[in-house]
């Protein structure tokens, strides 16, 4: 008998992974964005089952909510449609590409199932909403203390990003963009 | 775990009665040929120009990645602020400040940069 | 059937299933695709199935450093989109090109 | 999500209340917003269909649903329909989750034969643990709305629309969270409940290692982040896209933004995103700022006492008690709905340059002032 965590967790794996798999084949790049878009969706509701509950609203603000609204404005401004060939040529490299894909992911599965078939169940939490608040004290904590090096650093890249990505945009001139 | 299942079914009641909305009025609406007229795009009555070279600002895309970088510097801020009273309650109050200080310094330095590289004006 | 039940009960290994499958699906969008921008989303998404399987060891080991793990990779990732972008449009401005087999030619 | 099926029932059934109310406001808003308007400009609005006009909604929603159905040439039909539909989503999802009063405890009680209960009913479509994170984060997808319908239309004024459109959400959704942690450092927790409960009773705080009192004034946020209040209610205007700040509509100046190629019920449901947003906005300005669900002399044990000498039997009491203090947060809700509906009237639209650098130069420093001075504030009065 599925519990609703178990069921939940189907659903959002089935949505993760159809929309992930759209995003490889859709070939119009707007469609792939917005599948992707699903996709981040998905995996935010697969940290909720597990309980990340501030990491999924992490998740939602800049992956859904931030970067991909870049990716989609991006798209939008370099309006792509007179590209047409969305996959790359040749059937043997093809072939080859699939295979060691396949290789892969098999050997990942195979490894998994071998190594983590001990007792693979979670131990159960409080389903009190007053948890995940409790949880994300201990992981702010964790953050400012042991963490607080990794911390700064991402200030300092956050700000060579900032700098660096104006200065990217200033050069081969122009402010506007054919489209 | 519930409150997972309560907003996919909100969700679903949302996009159901949203979808069902429109569908009503695909219904109840009249139905007439579409001409060629009808479905142009509206430019105001004119016959739409499709022009080779229209401009688009890069400005927008400069404001994303720009909108995403200080989001993320605000979202680290989320649960400093939260815990920021239990630090003070244990007596390091001055570290978590300082920790903070840092961070918020090189975001004003960003920001003071951004400004003055014009990378915010519209004009 | 208690056989289906046990393996329809899901525990870690359904995680780290379901991310093996989604890096796959990642690497293979790589391989695959022509426009450097939807292989950057396909980045995105290989990070993404990495931070699902953060996620469920944290919660199965019951310890928070998944998590934070997971909150740098997220900031690491959005960063090299933002830079990624960056270039792509800078190029694409420039030689009117997103195709990645244009990009060897950039060679100095 | 429940139990039995009763609860379940029960939960499904205020989740649908709770959608349906924020559709069922809109008409009444936009009823109060033309009649508010031909106040304000000394005209008469609306006064034909009913009484005082108030019908003339009920007409305005036939005419839209008789309207035509097509999809413009070079749309795809996907974005174009479902960007109304995702034009609802954000703003209703982040509603549901704010609550709305103290939660119903209803005893056992008899029903069919059975015995069913006791229950706990809270008065939100949903209780998580994180209130303003998860609503920050449903809400940064309100931009997928618009760059959906500016694609899906097909039309390039449309995706210009768009992109403004989005640009200026997504600009001041930095300084709207930013606005937000000052209020997170003084009640130090993201729970919508939590921060309700902290603002009950008289202003209380601490200054210098001393507790201070002050009983004729509410222990409301506002007291102690005004200038965090300013910023925030002032992005939420920018954020739903109301005058001074509907840049992606000005329909006098541009043709009209992102939802020039709609029409009939699809425009309506752009429309009541548009004031699903102001009542997210408005809900949670009272829930930070103004002390949610409670009002100054409103104890829970006094209301029930009150309700207890009219009804008679605990389950009508607690309902009646829950009730009274919706009320009290549908009161403060209304008043700020109405401040969005007076500002749109008395202040004209800023130019766009003008409204990126309102954005980016004067609001969001500002709001990392107020963190600033919020922190600094509570390290010396911590000492």
């Amino acid at each position: 008998m599925l519990t609703v965590n178990d069921f939940l967790f189907y659903l959002l794996a089935a949505v993760t992974f159809l929309s992930g798999a759209g995003v490889i084949l859709a070939r119009n790049p707007i469609h792939c964005a917005f599948m992707l878009v699903v996709s981040m969706i998905g995996i935010a509701g697969i940290f909720v089952t597990l309980d990340a509950y501030f990491i999924a609203a992490v998740q939602m603000i800049v992956y859904a909510g931030a970067v991909m609204v870049l990716f989609v404005m991006v798209l939008m401004l370099f309006d792509l449609k007179h590209e047409l060939k969305a996959f790359s040529k040749g059937a043997i490299s093809g072939v080859l590409k699939l295979l060691s894909t396949g290789v892969l992911l098999g050997m990942l599965l195979a490894y998994i199932g071998y190594t983590f078939s001990v007792d693979p169940s979670f131990k159960p939490v409080p389903a009190d909403p007053q948890h995940a608040m409790e949880t994300t004290k201990e992981i702010s904590s964790l953050l400012f203390t042991r963490y607080v090096f990794g911390f700064e650093v991402i200030g300092v890249l956050l700000l060579v990003i900032a700098i660096g990505a104006v200065t990217l945009s200033r050069i081969s001139g122009g402010t506007h963009a054919d489209s | 775990m519930s409150a997972l299942l309560a907003i996919l079914t909100f969700a679903l009641i949302v996009t159901a009665i949203g979808a069902g909305l429109v569908w009503l009025s695909s219904i109840a609406g009249p139905k007439v040929r579409k001409t060629s007229a009808k479905v142009m795009p509206y430019e105001c009555g004119l016959p739409g120009q499709e022009a080779k070279d229209t401009k688009i600002s890069i400005k927008f895309y400069l404001t994303a990645i720009l909108f995403i970088i200080f989001d993320i510097e605000i979202i680290f801020m989320y649960p400093w602020a939260v815990t920021y009273f239990d630090f003070m309650k244990e007596g390091l109050g001055g570290y978590i400040l300082g920790a903070m200080g840092v961070f918020i310094l090189l975001f004003v330095v960003g920001l003071i940069w951004e400004v003055k590289s014009k990378a915010l004006d519209w004009n | 059937m208690p056989i289906l039940d046990t393996a329809l009960k899901v525990g870690l290994n359904h995680y780290l299933y379901l991310s093996a499958i989604l890096f796959a699906i990642g690497m293979l969008g790589i391989l695959i695709r022509r426009n450097v921008i939807v292989i950057l989303m396909c980045i995105e998404l290989m990070l993404n199935a990495v931070n699902v399987s953060f996620i469920a060891f944290s919660r199965y080991n019951e310890n928070l450093n998944g998590q934070i793990m997971v909150f740098f990779v997220m900031t690491v990732a959005a960063a090299e989109a933002a830079v990624g972008l960056a270039l792509a449009v800078t190029i694409f401005k420039k030689f009117r090109e997103v195709n990645i087999r244009f990009f060897e030619h950039l060679k100095g | 999500m429940g139990q039995d099926a009763f609860e379940i029932t029960i939960n499904v059934l205020k989740m649908l209340v709770i959608f349906l109310g924020i559709v069922q406001a809109v008409p009444l808003l936009v009823w109060l917003e033309r009649r508010g308007s031909a106040f304000i400009q000394n005209r008469l609005g609306p006064n034909r269909v009913g009484p005082l006009g108030l019908l003339q909604l009920l007409a305005d929603a036939v005419k839209f649903l008789t309207k035509e159905n097509f999809v413009p040439e070079k749309g795809e039909w996907f974005f174009y329909y479902g960007a109304p539909v995702m034009a609802l989503i954000p703003a209703s999802l982040a509603f549901a989750s704010i609550p709305l009063s103290i939660p119903i405890a209803i005893e056992p009680f008899e029903m069919f034969g059975r015995t069913f209960g006791p229950y706990t009913f809270i008065m939100q479509g949903y209780d998580l643990g994180i209130g303003i994170v998860f609503v920050l984060g449903i809400s940064s997808l309100g931009a997928y709305a618009l760059l959906m319908a500016g694609w899906g239309s097909g039309s390039k004024y449309s995706l210009l629309g768009a992109l403004r459109a989005s640009a200026q959400v997504i600009s001041y959704e930095l300084a709207l969270s930013l606005s937000l942690v000052g209020i997170l450092m003084v009640y130090g927790t993201f729970y919508f409940t939590d921060i309700v409960q902290a603002q009950a009773g008289p202003l209380t705080f601490n200054f210098l290692g001393k507790s201070v009192v002050i009983p004729w004034l509410p222990n409301w946020g506002i007291f102690f982040q005004p200038l965090g209040a300013l910023i925030f209610f002032s992005a939420t205007f920018a954020e739903t896209n109301r005058l001074p700040f509907d840049l992606p509509e000005a329909e006098g100046e541009l043709v009209a933004g992102y939802h020039t190629e709609y029409g009939g019920f699809k425009f309506n449901l752009f429309f009541i995103g548009e004031y699903g947003h102001m009542l997210v906005a408005s809900a949670l300005m009272a829930t930070f700022f103004f002390g949610g669900y409670h009002f100054p002399g409103l104890t829970p044990e006094g209301v029930s006492a009150f309700w207890s000498g009219v009804v008679s039997g605990a389950n009508a009491n607690n309902i009646l008690t829950s009730l009274t203090f919706l009320l009290v947060l549908l009161a403060k809700i209304a008043f700020f709905l109405w401040v969005f509906i007076w500002v749109r009237w008395t202040l004209p639209r800023f130019r766009y340059d003008h409204l990126m650098d309102l954005g980016w130069k004067t609001m969001l420093p500002w709001a990392l002032f107020n963190t600033v001075l919020t922190a600094v504030v509570m390290f010396i009065s911590h000492q």
